[in-house]
């Protein structure tokens, strides 16, 4: 990845910095990782009522190396987050990472026991928060809108 | 009592055949995709997703943080002129663990707690414990 | 004069022998240019066309209806980290994709393109065992995939290059006994050396038609030379994850993603080259590669919709349809091609 | 019945509960058993605090009768029946886990859901849930319970 | 009779493969430990607990009406279903039996949910096959579902919809006819899926004659539901032990002899037809009157007090789903226990799966329609 300098090369740099971010933001391939319920609503994003290759994204690929793009979807529990790390660490940089549900942000309705991690972002860095549980296909949507926008540098929220 | 029977064996490739031209006739239905962002999606009029309160409703009568089950609401002492609100204390909900079960609704005396159709609030960074105050605005203007 | 030739007299000041090197570059440049022009195009086509037989709208947001999509997904996969996992047989894992890639270009390098009357056939190597050589260059695809599953040490990997080479041996013999039927009757009508352009200007009607067999057998072997469903055996997504290039990222991947997608569109255009009266048409003259190339999309079309709705074949039946369905069927198509070159000399 | 029965009640749901010693369980059951109660349907385990409860439901799949076998444990020690119903592998693997009723003769008898180096058992009553546990991943993928956060957390 | 494979040698080496948590064809989180001879599976041994939730503790921390959220998560592409189970227990524990509107409502909803888990299933199983395109044929469909459990109770999936007796709100006249509109449409959009499906030789050829069941093994292991009856038993719950109106409604249990993968892709696919007939029946004979029982009306949910134990089970997708829930005269349940039906037909995997090839192993994984919510729970 070019890195922005200053001086005379720095708009080219730039320039192709910024070509790199348009093509990352709309080349989002997800891995294929469903964990619970809301990887029924994962695969909803990807079913025809609300079609995710609109953005670029169709393309769900099964082996983490070749994926940009990690929904967490559904409660990580304490055994599978060594796993799910192990899984993050395959991938390939640039990487994001998408945590749907509340399971996910903050261990959701079963924050009270004893076999959830209450966050995934203990384990993984976390880009996107998506809430709900499960968060609607559209809700996931605006998710995946607003990391693109985060990876253009134009995220609010 | 009913058996199912197998269905009639198609002679090898005709069958294969008559498959393939089964899905690929679909080319010609038209997409049912409803294109989100431009287009909003009609959830019926039930539908539910972020949690609403009207401040001036409120009485404070903490029934809906007992009745969570996850206790994602936890009750906040708001300075407010509200008569009824003797207590001036005010729910405020932890989107980060928040089901949407609706049973706050439900049992809330008043109806102070309404849920709504709003279902953007997907933030980047994991601070989803909404105050009295934000819980009452629409969610453009919540801006943390 | 060819191409080529025409080429080489515009560098002839140059001499003879840098003259002909720099004709050949600029040939390869060319043509290079041009398949990954037509990868893109068939990605994009075929995202689009499986959108629509799901019922869905398909790439419609980067660019105008997404025809920059594939642009997006080449820069990223350009920018993106290639990792090599640390148990690797390290030249074979690096060459593994270059293989792959290198033996899709070959054989587009030699296959004509169309007949016009200024230059003749469009083809890059005019050489009089092109038949003989396409096959050659047919059979270093799947040495690469052999390859990547062997020296990614995964083993989702080596399953997938072992699948890899049981299907390819069970679907090479019935092709290549169907393309000698073809050798057979196209060479009692011609003394000419027999590469691929005389092939076609002796096909008084497309070869196809006499051998209906023949062209099945040989539609089938693409498909599975391809791995494209239902004999994705040794990708199988469902089953051994991505199988041979399960540890490939970044752009290595990409060049299995092209030979993929590369692989079909040769194959398409063989068939419709060797079977399907390749450019000629009605009124084909100097545009008969527009021909050639409706012939190759409707096949692509074909086995896109094959793809996206025929389970895979459980590897031992393939093998086995391979040596007891197709051997025959090609030997039959073989008996009967010899019976029409003799009794009716088509 | 060949076993003394100590109490026989009916539940809520109308089920027929037999109470035996634990010593005549496998007998009961195998007796049960001979008579057509070929499923078993499901093996309970209840911490009363003072002693440990198992409830096994069994099932007649041709008449459709229930039986609801129950006894009870004071040193956590239960005979096994996963010689007589295969469903009762997984079962008292469950059971163990989660309240650790140890099934003597069980041929396999690991933790179902957790790894082995988890400390207490979730569902009995003084499990302390204060008390955060972690899990990690050796090379060969095998899980070990921690009580500090190692790499990785 | 404990019916076991023979042993593999365990001298030998064997190549050992782990398949998941993480893979495509394990429906979430199962993981498989294989042992391999070239392509043939030798043994597997599945390692489940990647979800386990910690539902059963938590229903013990929280009153009766709470842990209904719980059973929402566990099988998830059939909420209903399991709040069906739930509250079959609880209202017995509780003594509040709903009102007969609720149990038609209950019947409709727990029927229409059979549909779209089914459906899930469906185009998953051909995922695992191979076939990219009836996946999205039955999303479609089940989106429709979708979209009446929305206008419902408000949400899509974890709908939370039934309560203690009851249901949570009335269904009115545009739902009832959004229903109505959809079983008329619906029979045509199955048939047309099934035949993508059945139509292909490619497909029976994957599935005729592998992994066959027998009888009295699926009953040793425990397996229920449509996974024993393409066994050749007639049980269902919905006949055996009639709840809340199944008696008065007419239907066929969907029945096979054949034992295999196909019998059981044809099961679910007749009892879909048949959950299409029961809904019929029921939105023509639903009683007008309260949904919901006055004694356990809103405020009042979280004194209730349940006493004694009881153990209900329903049929839900995948097969006799029963809770046993424990009580002692407090307002919490005392212990909550789930008899798992998913788990019971994974444990029977490593029987199925034995001597078959790595492709077979998926295709038989995936009729055992796992959903790892309830299988760890």
């Amino acid at each position: 990845m070019a890195e922005v300098k200053s001086g005379e090369g720095g708009a080219l740099t730039t320039t192709v910095d910024q070509a790199m971010e348009w093509a990352r933001s709309n080349s989002l391939w997800p891995l294929t990782f469903g964990l619970a319920c809301c990887a029924i609503e994962m695969m909803a994003i990807q079913a025809s009522n609300l079609d995710i290759s609109r953005f670029g994204s169709e393309i769900f690929r099964n082996s983490p190396r070749q994926s940009d793009l990690m929904i967490v979807s559904g409660t990580v529990t304490k055994k599978m987050a060594p796993r799910l790390r192990r899984i993050y660490d395959e991938m390939p940089y640039p990487k994001y990472v998408i945590a749907m549900g509340v399971c996910v942000i903050q261990g959701g309705p079963y924050h009270l026991g004893y076999s959830v991690v209450l966050g995934v972002d203990r384990v993984v860095p976390v880009d996107v928060y998506v809430p709900g549980c499960p968060p609607t296909p559209e809700a996931l949507t605006y998710g995946i809108m607003l990391l693109q926008k985060k990876i253009r540098n134009e995220a609010e929220r | 009592m009913i058996e199912v029977k197998e269905p009639k064996k198609e002679i090898p490739l005709i069958g294969t055949i008559k498959a393939v031209v089964s899905v690929g006739k679909h080319v010609l239905q038209k997409p049912v995709t409803v294109q989100y962002p431009e287009e909003k999606p009609d959830y019926p009029d039930r539908f539910r997703f972020r949690i609403f309160l009207s401040l001036d409703d409120c009485v404070g009568c903490t029934l809906c943080e007992q009745v969570c089950p996850n206790k994602s609401i936890t009750m906040q002492k708001v300075n407010r002129d509200n008569p009824r609100n003797k207590r001036h204390i005010y729910p405020d909900v932890n989107f980060g663990t928040c089901t949407i079960c609706r049973n706050c609704e439900e049992i809330c005396p008043t109806d102070a707690i309404y849920l709504t159709h709003t279902f953007e609030l997907a933030r980047t960074r994991n601070s989803f414990t909404y105050s009295p105050e934000e819980l009452s605005l629409p969610e453009d203007e919540v801006i943390k | 004069m060819s191409v080529l030739e025409r080429l080489a007299a515009f560098f002839a000041i140059l001499g003879h022998y840098p003259a002909y090197i720099l004709a050949y570059f600029f040939e390869t440049l060319f043509m290079l240019i041009f398949v990954v022009i037509m990868l893109i195009v068939m990605i994009y086509l075929f995202r689009k066309y499986m959108a629509r037989v799901q019922l869905r709208i398909g790439p419609n947001r980067v660019g105008k209806a997404g025809t920059l999509q594939l642009i997006a997904d080449a820069l990223k996969l350009v920018g993106k980290e290639s990792i090599l996992p640390s148990r690797r047989d390290d030249l074979p894992y690096k060459i593994a994709p270059i293989v792959v890639f290198l033996g899709l270009i070959m054989a587009f390098a030699i296959i004509p393109y169309g007949d016009f009357y200024y230059i003749g056939s469009l083809t890059i190597t005019h050489s009089n065992v092109s038949l003989l050589l396409l096959f050659a260059a047919l059979a270093i695809m799947p040495v690469g995939e052999v390859l990547a599953g062997v020296s990614s040490k995964n083993k989702y990997a080596v399953l997938g290059a072992l699948r890899g080479v049981a299907k390819d041996i069970s679907f090479e013999v019935p092709m290549m006994i169907s393309v000698l039927a073809l050798v057979m009757m196209a060479s009692a009508r011609t003394n000419q050396p027999l590469n691929m352009v005389n092939l076609i200007s002796v096909q008084s009607i497309p070869y196809g038609i006499p051998q209906v067999i023949g062209l099945g057998v040989f539609f089938i072997a693409m498909i599975a030379r391809a791995a494209y469903s239902p004999f994705d055996m040794s990708e199988s997504d469902s089953e051994l994850v991505s199988g041979h290039s399960i540890e490939y990222s970044g752009m290595r991947f990409g060049m299995f993603y092209m030979g993929m997608f590369g692989s079909i569109f040769l194959g398409s255009m063989i068939v419709s080259l060797l079977y399907l009266g390749a450019y000629n048409g009605p009124f084909s003259g100097d545009a008969g590669f527009v021909y050639l190339f409706i012939k190759a999309m409707i096949l692509v079309i074909l086995s896109f919709t094959i793809w996206l709705s025929v389970p895979r074949i459980r590897i031992d039946r393939f093998v086995n349809m391979g040596w007891k369905y197709l051997l025959p069927a090609a030997i039959i198509n073989l008996v009967i091609a010899g019976i029409l070159t003799l009794g009716l000399s088509l | 019945m060949l076993v003394e029965i100590i109490e026989e009640t009916k539940g809520k749901d109308g089920r027929r509960n037999l109470k035996v010693a634990k010593e005549n369980l496998v007998e009961l059951i195998k007796d049960l058993k001979s008579k057509g109660y070929d499923h078993l349907s499901l093996i309970t385990g209840i911490d009363r605090k003072d002693r440990l409860e198992v409830v096994y439901h069994l099932h007649n799949m041709k008449k459709n009768e229930y039986i609801v076998v129950r006894t009870e444990t004071m040193d956590e020690r239960m005979p096994s029946i996963s010689s007589l119903y295969a469903a009762a592998n997984w079962e008292e693997r469950e059971q163990y886990d989660m309240l650790g009723i140890v099934f003597e003769g069980h041929p396999n008898l690991k933790r179902l859901f957790l790894p082995e180096s988890w400390v207490g058992h979730p569902l009995r009553k003084n499990y302390d849930l204060s008390k955060v546990q972690y899990i990690n991943m050796d090379e060969d993928g095998n899980d070990y319970a921690t009580f500090d956060p190692g790499d990785g957390w | 009779m404990v019916v076991e494979g023979e042993k593999i040698d365990q001298s030998k080496e064997w190549v050992e493969l782990n398949i998941g948590p993480q893979h495509p064809s394990t429906h979430g989180v199962l993981r498989l430990r294989v042992k391999l001879d070239g392509e043939t599976v030798k043994e597997v041994e599945p390692i489940i607990g990647y979800l386990h939730r910690n539902a059963e503790k938590l229903c013990e921390m929280d009153y009766y009406c709470d842990s209904l959220i719980y059973f929402d998560r566990m099988d998830y592409v059939g909420a209903m279903n399991m709040e069906l189970g739930y509250l079959e227990a609880a209202e017995k524990v509780l003594g509040i039996p709903p009102p007969e509107r609720a149990q038609w409502i209950r019947v409709i909803m727990a029927e229409l949910n059979r549909i779209a888990a089914h459906l899930v299933w469906a185009g998953a199983f051909g995922l695992d096959l191979g076939m990219l395109t009836p996946f999205f044929y039955c999303f479609i469909e089940r989106e429709k579902i979708l979209r009446i459990f929305t206008a419902v109770s408000g949400s899509r999936q974890q709908t939370n919809y039934m309560s203690i007796g009851g249901v949570y709100q009335d269904i009115d006249d545009q739902i009832i006819y959004d229903i109505d509109q959809f079983t008329e449409e619906f029979p045509k959009k199955l048939e047309e899926i099934f035949n993508t499906f059945v139509k292909n030789d490619i497909f029976i050829s994957r599935n005729k004659g592998v992994g066959i069941l027998e009888p009295e093994v699926a009953i040793e292991y425990g397996v229920t539901g449509p996974m024993l009856r393409a066994s050749g038993v007639e049980y269902d719950v919905r006949k055996a032990e009639p709840y809340l109106v199944y008696d008065k409604l007419n239907f066929d249990i969907p029945v096979s002899f054949k034992k295999d993968n196909l019998a059981r892709f044809l099961v679910r696919f007749e009892e879909m037809r048949q959950s299409i007939r029961i809904i019929k029946q029921a939105i023509k004979k639903i009683p007008d009157g309260p949904y919901f029982n006055p004694k356990a009306k809103k405020s009042l949910m979280i004194r209730l007090r349940g006493e004694g134990e009881a153990y209900a089970r329903t049929e839900s997708s995948k097969g006799e789903f029963g809770v046993y829930i424990v009580a002692d005269g407090s307002v919490k349940p005392y212990r909550v226990h789930v008899r798992s039906p998913a788990m019971r037909n994974l444990s029977v995997l490593p029987y199925l799966a034995k001597d078959v090839m790595i492709a077979d192993l998926f295709s038989i994984s995936g009729t055992t329609d796992l959903v790892f919510g309830e299988v760890d729970r």
